[in-house]
């Protein structure tokens, strides 16, 4: 019985998409809609805690494609993590998007909130995929609805955006992610995700493992290593709620999601570890953070550094994942979570201010602190909690990424964090010092002038949701833990 | 049956056989000179001239020939039943094409042109 | 209706002489094929003087035979100039007035100077035939207006019945 | 053994036609001896007919008798006319 | 036999004339009566080879209908063939070359034509057309067995084509075409 | 071309001979060379024929193309109804045998009937396609009636 | 009664719609034409559905025209390879019945839409009869009819490059049926049979001769032109481009993937894959054509403007990995190849109907021409989403099983460049998938069309549209009984007999 409700939530918001399309001429019905949606989706998720913790692993087989090859739904804490995260921010960004989408006078909202919805959809398939089968189709199907939505204005630009950002993605997904699923395929005649690793015992060498590994990591151009990250730019051309949904919960968290998981049920942390196939993965995800977090302190569009500082730390967790140890892991997965919160305040606050005075470049934000408060104390606090700072949530990420790197023994990993910080402090914290501290220009506003309302609590939401996740942080870590074996 | 009719039988069937002989001969040889004629000949009209001799007697006695051998019987008037299509469609071709190639302007190679009128 | 008949009949007699095969079915093959014939004939406009010419019939064998009589004579003459010298050829056009009242009539009297080799018609109307020869004899023989005299005889019968 | 010479006398002179239309001049030339050629081809054909001894071949002399003249009309009305359908009673039938 | 084999041969020079000919001519209307040319060659040759239901269908076709509809076609369209760029020319001149070349090179396994233990001859199917039929199908003629008894189904797809192409013209080219919805190009 | 006069006799004369002789082979195709394709076509040559000589029009009054496009679909369906026919008859596809109670008479009937159907379509068609063909020529580019 | 009825379908499945074309000639009025048309169409879709059933529980079903025993007579087959491709094919033409009505009376002149149904059905009866006969002699008649009939089809299309672009493809399409013929005369002067089984035990005494070599190879050209196998393709493009809407629609799904299906028939049962791809290189070479061709057409397509055309040059690519798949020559390479076939006669069929709809909405077919439509037409455009993802292989459609069994079996065979090459070529295709799906969505209408240029097609077209689309998602999600059923295939053509 429990296999269905797995169903029923990858089902729901895929099917609340049809009500929504018909609520199409009555914006606050349709907007409602959504919201509840969210809110019930969100309920299903967290109804599934209790279970979990428990030690029950609800799992259904609904049916074979081919043989061997089935649509298989199963739920574990990784996966549980990323289900609950994309559904507990949805209905925030939802709230959100309306406010934006209205206070901008957006085309075409209807089919923003239906792909929405949609992406949903694929965000908690992926998260409950039973099989790397499962896991491409829910990869595919969000790369294919969020498109829409990056290319929602239909102008040039943005079509040149939604270009790089479908071609890259189907490309890497297909070029690399399918050949790596049908190898995996072939070697070990299944792809369900077993504990342990399908690909352990399977005689592949280490060589082919690490070929193998290259193929995924690559495949998954959502965990936008470098050279495949750069659609995440491309894609700062959508309205920023969707930016919001991208890099914080549906899209980019799928993509490290769906490496972290690979990493830790297809080759199993004990097998990547003495094969060492992930090693070289250790070093490019190094370079992307210092590469992306350099390439940010040049932005002047506030989207794109934001977009880059995602890049970056995107690689944080696959650098957990590519440690191959359970403390890499358990990182990861921390840092999905933590920087899903920072992450989603940060963009929530981008659109706020392009909302309520139609400023997108970091150099235009003298002085704005003074008339939008709320918002520039929720960017500084989300900033610090990405940074790594105490009593934001990052800091335990980092933490663990940290000791993570000493468990393996590779200790020029910790130079990278700490530099990598620095940089994050040079290029996030730069922004709330210039609204804060540097005085204004000639039409900054005088007086409070901060965006509606419904853009504006869900950014005090997620902004205390950074702060109350340090207190949280360790019933995830357990909750985590005990799915994975491998060393720690 | 006495031997002379024996041999009267022979005999007919030799003379006949002969005369089919002589007769196919003959419209060959009349095929191959009105072959020769059409290549020899100057212009379009002797040409037709040339053609017909192939076209009346060269038919005529080849397909007579054969009619000997048949002896009387369908396959001789099948045989006759050919001559006479032929006999009337092949002229008619031969004047439709020479009255075409009048009004198109292909003038005959002729030195005087005599107009005699019977009534 | 005469003509139909005679269509009729003519065409049962080739189908008798073409087929060879004498079974009730194959016979009674032949007389549906002779009467669809003779209905297609009727709807083309075919079953007319001109195109049943019986009243030639009559004359007709006589005349055929005189035609293959001039046809061998006119041949030996043309065989020989084909492959003697050149000069024996004399080519030349004569007109003739045609005293043929019918169409039909004109129409054998052309196809029969055709037809005898050394001369060929090649032209026809308003009754009038122009006539190539391969040589002044041959050219006589037709001037003479044997032929035409003797397709006069041929088409008398059918010529009055015109109006 | 005739026949034979009746053959090659046939072919002969199909071969001497033949060229007559490979050179020309005049397309007239050429058609005069493609209509000549299809009287060859029945005197062939009844040939062939008697030396195999297969005399229902007859049927296909009879078939060239009957219908080798209607390309060759097609032929020249076409070119006086530009048109196989037409009637021809209006126009530019003046003839001399 | 010998007299034969100097016919086929004869006869298959003159074709081989006339299609060089055809080839090489660009006014169409030689070609038009060439063709008719080319079908009287080809049906005195199948006679001589013994093929007469193919001679005669040779026969009714070639001298009376192709001539025809060449003609007509060209009165539909023009008279002179568009001459072809040389290029194209030379890639057609390869592609008949190289079909000629195959063509040689698969006949050097032939069988030799007209034996009496090649692989046509020998196979059961002979006996069964030549000779069972009389008794399994009563009438003399073996051609129209085969065509409409064995292989009647093919016949009836032959029948089909005919069909078919008939109804292809009229629909291009019956009443009203002017008439039909058409886009500017 | 009517008023050529020697064609047109000529014609006049001929076309009946052509026409039985068609028929005659079509009838024959058991005995001697031919059957339906060839009579069809010695068929519709007759037609044509007419047609040079007489116009395309005057053709198409004695036969109309409805009738040709009727015959090309009727002969179609004669053979393939034959088919049919020995289906519904216990048999296969175009198994003459059970025509008849004797299995050669029905052989026999069965070819003669499909070769009817050939030689109906055959020569529709072939008549059909001389219709469209020359009734298209230049000199009534504009007034077609086809 | 009733077991004659099922004995006899092998002939009526060909008989039907080839009996119903002179009907429908017969009956003349549109609406009647139409109603022949339809039943013919289900009629044998229904019969093709119980011979699948039949061919995979007996094995094969095997039919004697006119009563005379297999080398005598003329033999159907059915077995498991060919009841898929006669599913196909009746299929998509039952959806083209539906299909057709509102597209035939949009694009043709009305007193003419009676010969268009005609020559459909005649066209169905020529690939239903290539499909299912057992006679190499036979294959040709039958691929004479639906040459001929798509020649003329294709002529009826709007424009006037229809007739340029359906003269081109009678042209080649003759070369190719004469190459066939000479093929099969050689094949039948060295075994003095025709018949395809009869062949298949004939030919290996005498195989080694240089005729039977040439045989093959006069066959294998002469069917892969009608295949537009490359670079036998040149007449594709402009001939799908050109066709009106249904034609190609039916023809894209159907007519090429028939001549693949009679390539393979002749090499693996006629020939046998010993002979073909063991002791000739058939295999290599048809590999690197394929190669060529997915790479090569898929670039084409890229930079088309006519979104007819891009589809076409797509199908051009699409044709070498069918191709490919076969030429692999191992079991699963075949059954690849197979469901490829199907799949991709599904996806272009629902493609091909999309954007004729489109077409009757629009009379154009360029990518501009459909800027802005997923707004004024919404489901059509869907669909076409649909399909297009298809193409490209995205999961949860019939693309992605193709895309996944023919990746499978080139690994499991070893050839890594080819699965470099079908990578490539999908990643092409998603740009020109992507090229139309812009425009239709992401664009906006050209100002100047105000007029008419909204609202859906008629319920028929959209209906035939969206029932291959399900077809299409269905196998997605479910392929097994379509992969089973194309490996009994390959397992029966590798194991040589019929």
């Amino acid at each position: 019985m429990s296999g269905w409700w797995l169903v029923a939530l990858v089902a729901w918001p895929a099917l609340m998409a049809a009500p929504i399309v018909a609520c199409g001429r009555w914006p606050n019905l349709r907007e409602t809609l959504s919201v509840i949606t969210g809110l019930v989706l969100l309920a299903g998720v967290i109804l599934q805690i209790g279970p979990l913790v428990d030690g029950g692993r609800p799992d259904i087989l609904l049916f074979s494609i081919l043989p061997g090859l089935d649509l298989h739904f199963a739920l574990e804490p990784l996966g549980l993590i990323f289900a609950l995260v994309a559904a507990g921010l949805w209905p925030l960004t939802t709230i959100y998007a309306a406010g934006y989408m209205r206070g901008n006078r957006e085309p075409d909202q209807t089919r923003f909130f239906v792909c929405f919805a949609l992406a949903i959809s694929a965000a908690i398939g992926m998260a409950m995929a039973g099989n790397l089968v499962t896991l491409f189709v829910f990869y595919e199907m969000m790369t294919l609805v969020t498109y829409p939505l990056v290319t929602h204005h239909g102008d040039a630009e943005s079509r040149e955006g939604g270009r790089t950002y479908i071609g890259l993605l189907m490309t890497t997904s297909i070029g690399f992610f399918l050949p790596a699923i049908v190898i995996t395929w072939l070697i070990s005649g299944t792809t369900d995700f077993t504990a342990g690793g399908i690909l352990a015992g399977t005689g592949i060498g280490s060589v082919g493992a690490m070929g193998l590994y290259a193929l995924f990591i690559y495949g998954i151009g959502k965990a936008a290593v470098m050279p495949v990250h750069r659609w995440l730019p491309a894609a700062m051309v959508a309205p920023t709620p969707v930016s919001a949904l991208l890099h914080a919960v549906a899209v980019v968290k799928a993509g490290v999601f769906a490496v972290l998981k690979i990493t830790v049920y297809v080759f199993g942390l004990d097998f990547a570890y003495q094969t060492s196939a992930t090693a070289p993965f250790l070093w490019l995800a190094s370079f992307t953070i210092i590469a992306a977090s350099a390439v940010a302190i040049y932005c002047d569009n506030l989207k794109k550094r934001l977009a880059y500082s995602t890049i970056g730390q995107l690689s944080y967790i696959v650098l957990g994942s590519a440690m191959a140890s359970k403390l890499g892991a358990v990182s990861g997965s921390l840092h999905i979570v933590t920087h899903a919160f920072g992450k989603i305040t940060l963009f929530f606050c981008a659109g706020a201010i392009y909302t309520a005075c139609h400023r997108k470049y970091v150099s235009e934000l003298n002085g704005l602190g003074r008339a939008m408060p709320l918002t520039f104390t929720a960017f500084t606090i989300a900033a610090l909690s990405l940074i790594g700072l105490p009593p934001m949530a990052g800091a335990w990420s980092k933490w663990y990424l940290m000791s993570g790197s000493a468990g393996v023994e590779e200790y020029a990993l910790l130079g990278v964090l700490a530099l990598s910080s620095l940089l994050n402090i040079v290029y996030l914290l730069d922004i709330p010092a210039r609204a804060f501290f540097l005085p204004g220009d000639a039409e900054t506003p005088k007086g409070i002038a901060e965006a509606p309302a419904a853009c504006v609590i869900p950014l005090c939401i997620t902004a205390a949701g950074c702060i109350a996740l340090f207190f949280l942080a360790h019933p995830i870590i357990d909750f985590v833990g005990t799915a994975l074996g491998g060393p720690a | 049956m006495s031997s002379l009719d024996l041999l009267d039988i022979v005999a007919w069937h030799e003379l006949g056989h002969l005369a089919s002989w002589f007769l196919i001969a003959a419209g060959a040889v009349l095929s191959v000179v009105s072959g020769i004629g059409m290549l020899r000949l100057p212009d379009l009209y002797t040409r037709i001239h040339a053609a017909s001799v192939a076209d009346t007697g060269g038919m005529i006695l080849i397909l007579a020939g054969l009619m000997i051998q048949a002896g009387l019987g369908l396959v001789t008037a099948k045989l006759v039943l050919i001559v006479i299509f032929l006999l009337i469609t092949s002229p008619t071709a031969t004047h439709a094409l020479a009255r075409a190639a009048r009004q198109d302007g292909v003038t005959p190679e002729s030195n005087a042109q005599r107009t005699k009128t019977t009534r | 209706m005469r003509h139909l008949v005679a269509l009729m009949s003519g065409l049962v007699l080739l189908w008798l002489i073409l087929s060879g095969h004498y079974t009730p079915l194959v016979l009674a093959l032949g007389g549906l094929s002779c009467v669809l014939v003779a209905w297609l004939c009727a709807r083309l406009g075919l079953v007319s003087r001109e195109a049943v010419p019986i009243a030639l019939l009559p004359r007709l064998p006589l005349y055929t035979v005189w035609l293959l009589f001039q046809i061998a004579r006119a041949n030996m003459s043309v065989t020989w100039r084909l492959l003697a010298p050149r000069r024996f050829i004399k080519p030349g056009l004569v007109e003739v007035g045609l005293g043929q009242r019918s169409d039909l009539g004109r129409a054998i009297f052309a196809n029969s100077v055709t037809l005898t080799p050394g001369t060929v018609t090649i032209g026809l109307e308003n009754g009038r035939a122009m006539i190539h020869s391969l040589t002044p004899l041959a050219d006589d023989d037709v001037t003479e207006g044997v032929m035409n005299r003797r397709v006069r005889w041929l088409e008398s019968r059918h010529a009055r019945a015109e109006p | 053994m005739m026949l034979i010479a009746g053959i090659l006398g046939v072919a002969v002179t199909m071969l001497l036609i033949l060229v007559r239309v490979l050179a020309g001049p005049t397309t007239y030339d050429r058609i005069l001896g493609i209509n000549l050629f299809g009287t060859k081809t029945v005197l062939l054909i009844a040939l062939v007919a008697f030396i195999t001894d297969r005399t229902d071949y007859l049927d296909l002399a009879l078939t060239y008798a009957l219908i080798n003249f209607i390309g060759t009309i097609a032929v020249l009305k076409f070119m006086q006319y530009g048109d196989l359908g037409w009637a021809g009673d209006v126009e530019d039938d003046t003839d001399v | 036999m010998t007299v034969s084999l100097l016919l086929n041969f004869g006869l298959l020079v003159f074709l081989v004339a006339v299609a060089l000919a055809l080839a090489h001519w660009r006014h169409l209307f030689p070609v038009a009566m060439l063709t008719g040319l080319y079908s009287l060659l080809s049906a005195s040759l199948f006679t001589v080879l013994n093929a007469p239901d193919v001679a005669l269908t040779e026969a009714a076709v070639g001298a009376g209908i192709t001539t025809v509809l060449f003609l007509a076609t060209f009165g539909l369209t023009r008279a002179r063939e568009k001459p072809v760029k040389s290029s194209r020319r030379l890639i057609g001149l390869a592609l008949t070359a190289v079909t000629g070349a195959i063509l040689v090179y698969a006949s050097l396994d032939m069988p030799r034509f007209g034996a009496p233990d090649t692989p046509v001859q020998t196979h059961p199917l002979r006996d069964k057309y030549l000779v069972a039929s009389q008794d399994e199908i009563h009438i003399p003629n073996t051609v129209t067995a085969v065509l409409g008894s064995y292989r009647g189904y093919d016949t009836l797809g032959e029948v089909a084509v005919v069909f078919t192409a008939g109804m292809g013209v009229l629909m291009l080219l019956g009443r009203g075409r002017r008439g039909r919805k058409q886009n500017p190009e | 071309m009517r008023e050529h006069t020697v064609l047109r006799i000529v014609t006049q004369l001929v076309v009946a001979p052509i026409l039985i002789f068609a028929l005659y082979v079509q009838f024959h195709g058991e005995y001697s060379p031919g059957g339906g394709f060839q009579a069809g076509v010695i068929f519709a040559s007759a037609i044509v024929l007419y047609g040079l000589i007489f116009g395309v029009e005057a053709a198409r009054r004695a036969i109309p193309p409805t009738a040709l496009r009727i015959g090309a679909a009727l002969g179609l369906l004669v053979f393939g109804g034959t088919g049919v026919a020995t289906m519904l008859l216990g048999g296969n596809f175009l198994e003459y045998d059970v025509l008849l109670p004797k299995p050669e008479k029905g052989q026999h009937y069965g070819l003669i009937i499909i070769e009817l159907g050939v030689g109906i379509t055959v020569a529709s068609v072939m008549i059909a396609i001389f219709y469209v063909f020359a009734g298209r020529g230049r000199h009534r580019d504009e007034d077609e009636p086809a | 009664m009733i077991t004659h009825f099922f004995n006899q379908m092998p002939a009526l499945v060909v008989v039907v719609p080839m009996l119903a074309a002179p009907l429908v000639v017969l009956a003349h009025r549109q609406w009647a034409a139409w109603l022949i048309f339809v039943g013919a169409c289900w009629a044998i879709f229904g019969m093709a559905f119980l011979l699948f059933v039949e061919a995979k529980i007996a094995g094969q079903v095997s039919y004697a025209v006119g009563g005379w025993a297999p080398p005598f007579g003329i033999q159907l087959v059915i077995d498991p390879f060919n009841a898929l491709v006669l599913l196909l094919v009746t299929g998509v033409a039952a959806l083209t019945s539906l299909y057709a009505r509102a597209s035939i009376a949009a694009e043709i002149v009305a007193e003419r839409g009676y010969l268009v149904y005609a020559l459909l059905l005649l066209c169905i009866a020529g690939l239903v009869g290539i499909t299912i006969t057992g006679d190499a002699f036979n294959l040709f008649v039958f691929l004479e009819i639906s040459s001929l009939s798509s020649y003329a089809l294709i002529a009826m299309g709007p424009k006037r490059r229809a007739l340029l672009s359906a003269f081109q493809y009678l042209i080649m399409g003759t070369v190719g049926g004469t190459f066939l013929l000479i093929g099969i005369g050689l094949v039948f002067m060295m075994t003095g049979t025709l018949n395809m089984a009869d062949l298949a035990s004939r030919l290996p005494p005498v195989a080694d001769t240089h005729t039977v070599q040439a045989a093959l190879a006069f066959i294998v050209v002469g069917l892969s032109l009608k295949a537009a196998l490359f670079p036998l393709h040149v007449w594709l493009p402009n001939a799908y481009t050109y066709a009106p809407s249904v034609v190609s629609a039916f023809i894209s799904a159907t007519a090429t993937k028939v001549a693949v299906y009679a390539v393979f028939r002749f090499v693996f049962t006629v020939f046998g894959v010993d002979y073909a791809f063991g002791t000739l290189p058939l295999g290599e070479v048809l590999l690197v054509l394929s190669a060529i061709a997915m790479i090569a057409a898929s670039l084409a397509a890229i930079f088309q403007t006519d979104v007819k055309r891009l589809l076409a040059w797509s199908s051009i690519a699409q044709m070498g990995y069918i191709v490919a798949g076969f030429a692999l020559a191992t079991p699963d390479g075949i059954s690849a190849g197979l469901v490829h076939l199907l799949n991709h006669g599904l996806i272009k069929g629902a493609l091909f109907m999309a954007v004729g709809a489109l077409f009757w909405r629009l009379r154009g077919s360029s990518i501009n021409d459909l800027a802005g439509m997923g707004r004024a037409m919404p489901v059509t455009s869907a669909a076409f989403v649909v399909g297009g993802l298809s193409l490209i292989g995205v999961p949860a459609t019939a693309g992605f099983i193709s895309k996944w069994v023919l990746l499978s079996a080139l690994f499991e065979a070893h050839r890594y460049l080819l699965v470099a090459m079908l990578l490539l070529a999908s990643l092409l295709s998603i740009i020109y998938v992507g090229r139309v799906i812009e425009a239709l969505y992401f664009r906006a209408r050209p100002d100047d069309v105000t007029e008419h240029a909204h609202g859906e097609a008629p319920l028929g077209m959209q209906l035939a549209t969206w029932a291959l689309i399900a077809a299409n998602i269905a196998i997605g999600l479910h392929a097994t009984p379509e992969l089973g059923a194309a490996q009994r295939a390959a397992a029966g053509l590798m194991g040589g007999g019929t």
